[in-house]
């Protein structure tokens, strides 16, 4: 263990050594976790118990950020997994985010369809087809694109988007969509409260399920590989650029179900909603958790938004100052986020071979 | 005819705005691969200092002499402290810029009462012919940037510094196996391109007036100028940035500028996808 | 602390949620410092209903969905009896289903906006395009001409007012040579010069906005438009406004607003509430009709007399009262609600900027009316 | 007298793992050395924390009399340390012209260069071609010319002849010897005859520890070698 | 003929790296590539393998043209190639670099499903323990020295069970002894397995391959058996040239 974490270490010159013994200088806790998966599923327990319980503690008020905060985390999830996992920078994430909201409030307005079996799979869709199509082009095509790239592009896109959903008078322009009536189920009405709070909790679980059961499969080793080296595995065999598109599109749809459940949750959509603001923020979200990991993702977006909600309360004038000192903070003595507290370089990225115990044994067998 | 001269002259007074713009994020882009969120900060910087000695009754010359200095040191001091831990990590590096930049631009709003000031230019004024008008300052701007092009180019491509800060970029570890200073070369080339930002500033607020978002407007369009023109060299990005500053302002004279501020988006990002090595491959300086 | 004829009582919780934060956090400010200086005031004199004021500020942050947030704390944690703030209207459209809809209570929106705001318990206290168009635009017809450009930011206030406007210089004779929107942040404005300086017009009835409205006027500055005897008109411009450009570069801008700091001079209730606010709030944050703080007066006072006359303070009978709430005095003069329209009348000023200072040109005879709902 | 470059019980590793042990030795002013050992016996790790890429974690580095331990790569390289690392030894982005121009940064001497061209031809046809495009013998090539550039008083130079052709390898031994009656030279070479034949003296590693050590013709003849050569 | 190449041109802007260079291939067969630094060997590889698209030429394997397709699909269609600059993914773990080659050419659902992982485990753990690695399974890749490195690469392009292996210089940086294990490991692949092998290492070459070819400037300067070639006089002449 000790030895790999050195080798990273080593890859990197030693010029920024101080940043990477900060990045690696796990605690002496993780390296014990070094061949399989012990902490992960530690946090996540802690944070999923702490999840089902808030409502029962919190004010009226704070279960409604909460679901808010949930909402979110869910949209930091699809990030998370096109970046975290696949190395695709996608800086226009809200642009699926956004336009599912758009696609759904549009729904409610104009079409009176708020059923939640509707609006919810129209949503997922929206992003889905969105992420294809801006996927398709960025990443498909005879050269690999680079991560500056693709990164620009979807900047690009969603800052395009922005200005668009400013200027199209259908949509509102800078003012939004209002008013969105809520979603329904037959005669009941989501509205803020509990309720939609455990919604959302159950989707976030089941999204999050699906999205660990995805990455630690072979498909995850297989990003894994496209993350180190699109290039080299192109020359094993595999589609590297499908497997790009194909994840990037499920990011999307997942975005695409944060958006459409945001749109509902707060009743009204705006510009900002598909634009660079919304983008840089999801970013923040999970760098700060720390990416690749998903759980990082979760604990990131609770953390930046809870931070930001009471700083906003205690340093009114100055809280934005305040939060990117911390912000700052975080970025440069945890790189690999707040989630590195507990959680070994070696373990971020895991291994998917054979399970923990047979390969133990396998190495006091090896000569 | 007076018509076409004055669009041209308009056009490419703001092609100029842009490109002075670009060079400080462009080199640091090109040079040290670091797409700096901050830059636009740095823009602010140097616009807030020409307003800081108008406002403290200096000539606003002086401020603008200034602006470029001030800023480039604190741009060598934020790269020792800051930046020199990101150079592994390009997107790190940019989240880290973006916090940098969020919190220079909240202080300066929270120091300019988030208002938008005027300042005055040292060179004001229109320059007539006959029935055409010329702004005196944007005319002097596009001087002044052709003489900062052509210095930078001289200092990179006939001076030992470009060579040196290209091959710290490279492989430093491999740069200090040969005797370079890389802590001194990245803060140098930091501080060279925070300067640059710095003098843009200072020159342009006469036009745009001062306010806290001054230097965010650009950032975005000063990213796609140098994904156009090409990160690697130092003329990529300013040929870039002469293509969508004309480009943005061009297209308004055609067609509704709502249509045209997409397309410019729109046409850059195909035109990346598909020549991406920009339009000057990066080679040379 | 004043002596409290019903202390016993719990105070009666006042809720400010407007941007302290971000880019036109100028205004935000000052709303909130508006809203503290009337609320010492009313506490001072002994209270509402026997009762004293709490004041709950909140920011708005220019983030809508950062605002939403906040707002649900005034509505859900602080249980705050009125909602007064949002200064645009896209802020408005956001905070207003929390607060009316979901939070059944009462919203006081106090900017000038482009009117069509007619949600019920939802009252607006700044000028409606009605306001600022119907005396100003004759008077720009008589000191500009005829020939009228509308060069606008590309959101939905310009794209209202402008329907509005169009149709008032056309009643009067004018003529519109464009009408041409741009984004907002939009900086360069060569070709727009270019049109307004080649088709001779008259009149340039602005609705661009910062960052972009300072490079504008600057550019038709140069381009010689004043020289020629061009007139600057926007419906916006107050003091705030007036440092964006040179004086010189905008010499004999029009503006149409409810009040103007120069009426300090002739207006002594004017100079007494710009006095106080001045003692309390030296500084960068002016009082000031385009951001919205003479609106948040009017607001908080017109409520005042509303609950003075309800004698409760439930949504229901505050907002009855407040349908047809008079206030003699206030920024600019007397204002009163018009009653089933939730919009409030007012008296309307004209001044032109001269040397960096604005000067009364006009004014309305008596309250002009919103004409909205 | 002290040696020129004296190491004393040097430990140095990545990280927590720890890869070289109580290495001891010492290097004249003039002349050949060679460190050998089979892969993973630890010979890169020896040469980086030489040149200062890998600290020491403990002994002592000396050159030319005094203590370099704890200077940075840059400050030994300019009192007189050359290095041609294993791997990424060119600068890829850089033309070949350019990279000579950095191995040549301290003097201005034109004609050093030239001296370089001839003994590699080669690289005089490929001036203004991206060194990381160069072919896997040409970029070995470029690399001793660089360090050769700069005139280092010791040169160290990690597997110089790893994929490059026989007639050039014997072009480089002859340098090396040459260069070896002025300077003093480090070579970790795979090549055990042309390391032999420019090393007066040898070393050899077994996993991380000086095994074997004496004149170049005795190590050779030692019966233990290929054991600690051999995988 | 599993591979031919014929007539394969490259150019560099103002350079000709190849200049109708051709290779023929059989099965099973061992085939190795020689010439001097800058011949056009490396280029040669990448184009039979994809990496370069050549200017002119054609390849075809199998007995398909494969001129224009990616690399993906040569990988598909049963080629392998180790790059001569070593590319293992540095943070992976050597374990999950061999399961990464092992299993490139299974479906998605495959991979989502990981039906393969149990039975993978022996494969990848036989050549770990190959090929001297399995003592550090599971190392980052990155913490491998050089030599390591080189074996390492030379197990992930076997993990494929590719029809035609491509090395180029798979024993850089290796030591004679180790040499002479690389190529016991390389034999018994020889039954269901054609490869070709750049070298600089004439034993090395001699003792593993059947054939051979010799580049100069861009051109075969002669192809043919061990023998033949020792024998050719042109050859001889290079091999005294200098530089
Ligand atoms: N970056 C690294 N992190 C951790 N361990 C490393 C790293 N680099 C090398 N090692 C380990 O250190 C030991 C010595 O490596 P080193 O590179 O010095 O060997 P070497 O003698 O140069 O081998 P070769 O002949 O293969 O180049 C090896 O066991 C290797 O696995
Ligand atoms: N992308 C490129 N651009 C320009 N020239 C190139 C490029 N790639 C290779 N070359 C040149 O083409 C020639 C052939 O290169 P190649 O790598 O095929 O040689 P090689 O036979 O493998 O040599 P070596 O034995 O040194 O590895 C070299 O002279 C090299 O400089
Ligand atoms: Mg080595
Ligand atoms: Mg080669």
């Amino acid at each position: 263990m000790s030895k790999s974490m050195g080798a990273v270490k080593q890859a990197i010159p030693a010029e920024i050594g101080g940043y990477m013994d900060v990045a690696m200088g796990s605690s002496g806790a993780a390296v014990e976790a070094v061949s399989g998966r012990k902490v992960l599923p530690i946090v996540e327990g802690v944070v999923l118990v702490a999840a089902l319980i808030a409502p029962l503690v919190l004010q009226d008020y704070l279960t409604v950020f909460a679901t808010r905060v949930i909402i979110l985390a869910l949209f930091a999830l699809s990030f998370d997994l096109v970046w975290g996992y696949a190395g695709i920078m996608s800086f226009g994430q809200a642009l699926f985010f956004g336009s599912a909201g758009y696609g759904v409030a549009l729904l409610a307005r104009d079409l009176d369809i708020t059923n939640i079996f509707l609006v919810l799979p129209a949503g997922t869709l929206i992003g889905l087809t969105f992420a294809l199509l801006l996927g398709g082009f960025l990443l498909l095509g005879r050269h690999p694109s680079s991560v500056i790239f693709v990164s620009l592009g979807t900047l690009t896109g969603s800052y395009a988007a922005d200005r668009l959903a400013r200027g199209w008078y259908y949509l509102g322009g800078q003012n939004g969509i209002p008013s969105i009536a809520p979603m329904s189920l037959g005669g009941y009405e989501f509205t803020e409260g509990p309720a939609f709070y455990y919604l959302v909790l159950g989707i976030l679980v089941v999204v999050y399920l699906f999205c660990r059961f995805l990455v630690r499969s072979q498909f995850g080793l297989a990003l894994a590989g496209l993350r180190e080296n699109e290039q080299r595995i192109a020359f094993f065999g595999y589609k590297a650029q499908h497997l790009k598109a194909i994840i990037f599109a499920i990011g999307g749809a997942i975005a695409g179900l944060a958006g459409s459940l945001y749109a509902f949750h707060e009743g009204f959509v705006w510009p900002n909603m598909v634009g660079v603001v919304v983008s840089t923020q999801v970013v923040l979200y999970v760098l700060f958790g720390g990416s690749g990991t998903l759980i990082g993702a979760v604990i990131g977006t609770i953390i930046v938004e809870g931070v930001s909600f009471w700083l906003s309360d205690n340093y009114r004038d100055i809280w934005p100052i305040i939060l990117g000192v911390l912000l700052l903070l975080v970025i440069l003595f945890r790189p690999l986020g707040l989630i590195s507290f507990v959680l070994g370089e070696r373990e971020r990225v895991g291994s998917f071979g054979a399970k923990p115990r047979a390969r133990a044994k396998e190495k006091r067998n090896a000569p | 005819m007076a018509n076409v001269f004055v669009a041209a002259f308009e056009i490419l007074s703001f092609g100029a705005i842009i490109v002075l713009i670009v060079l400080g994020l462009g080199i640091i882009a090109s040079m040290m691969g670091i797409f700096n969120f901050a830059q636009g900060e740095f823009v602010l910087l140097g616009a807030y200092i020409t307003y800081l000695a108008y406002a403290k009754g200096l000539p606003i010359w002086a401020g603008m002499v200034a602006a470029p200095f001030v800023v480039g040191a604190l741009g060598f001091v934020l790269e020792a402290l800051i930046i020199r831990r990101f150079y592994a990590a390009p997107i790190v590096a940019m989240l880290g810029t973006y916090a940098l930049g969020l919190i220079i631009r909240e202080a300066v709003r929270g120091l300019i009462g988030g208002f938008y000031l005027t300042v005055p230019e040292p060179i004001g004024g229109s320059i007539d012919f006959g029935t055409i008008h010329i702004s005196a300052w944007r005319f002097t701007i596009i001087v002044i940037t052709l003489l900062v092009m052509a210095g930078c180019y001289l200092l990179l491509s006939r001076t030992s510094f470009g060579l040196r800060m290209r091959a710290t970029l490279e492989n430093p570890s491999l740069a200090r196996a040969s005797g370079i200073s890389t802590p001194l070369m990245y803060g140098a080339t930091f501080a060279f391109g925070s300067a640059l930002a710095g003098l843009a500033g200072a020159l342009i607020v006469p036009v745009f007036s001062l306010y806290a978002d001054l230097g965010l407007r650009f950032l975005i369009q000063g990213f796609v100028a140098v994904m156009v023109g090409g990160v690697g060299s130092f003329i990529g990005p300013v040929a870039g940035a002469g293509v969508i500053g004309t480009l943005s302002a061009a297209l308004p004279w055609i067609m509704a500028p709502v249509v045209a501020d997409v397309l410019v988006f729109v046409l850059a990002i195909v035109f990346i996808k598909f020549r991406p090595q920009g339009l000057i491959a990066g080679k040379g300086v | 602390p004043a002596p409290w004829a019903n202390a016993a009582e719990a105070p009666i919780k006042v809720g400010i949620a407007t941007d302290l934060t971000g880019p036109i956090a100028y205004a935000g400010n000052a709303d909130a410092n508006v809203a503290k200086m009337v609320i010492k005031e009313i506490n001072a004199a002994g209270g509402l209903l026997g009762r004293p004021l709490e004041l709950y500020i909140e920011d708005t942050a220019s983030n809508e969905s950062v605002a939403v947030g906040n707002v649900r704390k005034l509505i859900q944690r602080d249980k705050v009896d009125m909602v007064l703030g949002g200064i645009t209207s896209s802020m408005r459209n956001a905070i207003k289903d929390p607060i009316v809809a979901r939070g059944k209570t009462l919203y006081i929106y106090p900017q000038l906006y482009e009117g069509k705001e007619c949600t019920p318990y939802l009252f607006c206290t700044g000028p409606t395009p009605a306001q600022q168009c119907d005396e100003f635009i004759p008077w720009l017809i008589k000191n500009g001409g005829k020939k009228f450009a509308l060069p606008s930011a590309n959101y939905v206030w310009p794209h209202t007012l402008n329907v509005y406007a169009r149709k008032v210089i056309e009643s009067n004779g004018g003529e519109v040579v464009f009408e041409e929107y741009y984004p907002l942040d939009q900086v360069d404005f060569s070709a727009t010069v270019n049109r307004i300086i080649s088709n001779k017009v008259d009149v340039v009835f602005n609705t661009v906005i910062p960052p972009g409205v300072g490079p504008f006027f600057k550019q038709l500055y140069e381009a010689g438009f004043l020289k020629n005897g061009g007139r600057l008109a926007c419906v916006y411009y107050d003091e705030n406004t007036l440092n964006i450009n040179q004086a010189s570069e905008i010499e004999g801008l029009a503006s149409c607003l409810d009040y103007f700091k120069v009426l300090t001079k002739e207006n002594p209730f004017d100079a007494k509430i710009q006095a106080a606010y001045e003692k309390d709030f030296p500084g960068n944050f002016l009082f000031a009709a385009g951001s919205a703080a003479t609106g948040t007066y009017r607001g908080l006072k017109l409520w005042e007399a509303a609950v003075k006359e309800a004698g409760k303070i439930d949504r229901e009978s505050v907002a009855a009262a407040l349908d047809h709430a008079k206030i003699a005095e206030g920024p600019g003069g007397p204002a009163e609600m018009v009653p089933g329209k939730r919009h409030c009348k007012m008296k309307m000023y004209t001044a032109v900027a001269k040397g960096g200072n604005y000067e009364i040109v006009a004014r309305s005879e008596g309250l002009v009316d919103p004409k909205e709902c | 007298m002290p040696e020129f470059l004296d190491i004393k019980h040097l430990d140095a590793g990545y990280g927590r793992s720890q890869v070289l042990f109580d290495v001891t030795l010492g290097i004249p002013w003039r002349g050949g050395v060679a460190v050998l050992g089979r892969n993973g016996a630890g010979k890169t790790t020896l040469m980086k924390t030489i040149v200062g890429e890998l600290p020491a974690w403990k002994g002592e580095v000396a050159f030319d009399g005094r203590d370099i331990s704890r200077r940075a790569t840059q400050e030994r390289v300019r009192a007189g340390i050359g290095y041609v690392p294993q791997e990424h030894s060119v600068f890829a982005r850089l033309s070949v012209r350019d990279n000579l121009a950095v191995g040549s940064l301290a003097k201005k001497d034109a004609s050093a260069v030239d001296r370089v061209l001839t003994i590699f031809p080669k690289l005089g046809q490929r001036l203004d071609q991206p060194a990381g495009t160069l072919s896997g013998g040409e970029r070995k090539m470029l690399a001793i010319g660089r360090a050769m550039l700069g005139d280092p008083k010791l040169l160290l130079l990690d597997e110089p002849t790893e994929g490059v052709w026989i007639g050039v390898i014997e072009e480089i031994t002859e340098r090396l010897i040459a260069l070896a009656k002025d300077i003093a030279v480090i070579i970790v070479e795979q090549h055990l005859d042309l390391a032999l034949r420019v090393a007066d003296y040898a070393y050899v590693l077994d996993r991380g520890r000086v095994a074997l050590q004496g004149e170049a013709g005795e190590v050779r003849s030692n019966p233990e070698l290929m054991r600690y050569l051999a995988p | 003929m599993l591979l031919e190449a014929a007539g394969i041109k490259k150019v560099f802007g103002k350079l000709t790296a190849l200049d109708g260079a051709a290779l023929t291939v059989g099965e099973n067969e061992f085939h190795g590539l020689i010439g001097p630094n800058g011949s056009g060997k490396s280029t040669l590889m990448k184009c039979i393998a994809g990496a370069e698209v050549p200017t002119q030429g054609k390849v075809s394997f199998v007995n398909t043209d494969i001129t224009a397709f990616t690399p993906t699909e040569r990988a598909r269609a049963g080629m392998s190639l180790k790059f001569q600059i070593t590319s293992v993914l540095p943070s992976l773990t050597l374990y999950d670099n061999i399961l990464l080659a092992l299993q490139a050419q299974s479906s998605l659902f495959d991979l989502v499903f990981s039906r393969t992982r149990g039975a993978l485990h022996d494969q990848v753990m036989t050549m770990l323990t190959q090929f001297r690695l399995a003592n550090r399974a599971f190392d980052a890749a990155a913490a491998l020295s050089h030599g390591q490195q080189q074996w390492l690469e030379i197990a992930m392009a076997l993990a494929g069970k590719p029809k035609l292996l491509l090395l180029d210089e798979p024993t850089g940086g290796m030591s004679l002894e180790e040499r002479r294990v690389t190529g016991e490991l390389l034999q018994p692949i020889k039954r269901h397995c054609s490869l070709v092998i750049v070298e600089h290492d004439l034993d090395f070459i001699r003792d593993i391959c059947d054939r051979l070819t010799v580049l100069d400037q861009g051109k075969v300067l002669a192809s043919g058996t061990v023998s033949e070639i020792q024998a050719n006089q042109s050859v001889q002449e290079i091999y005294l040239r200098r530089a």
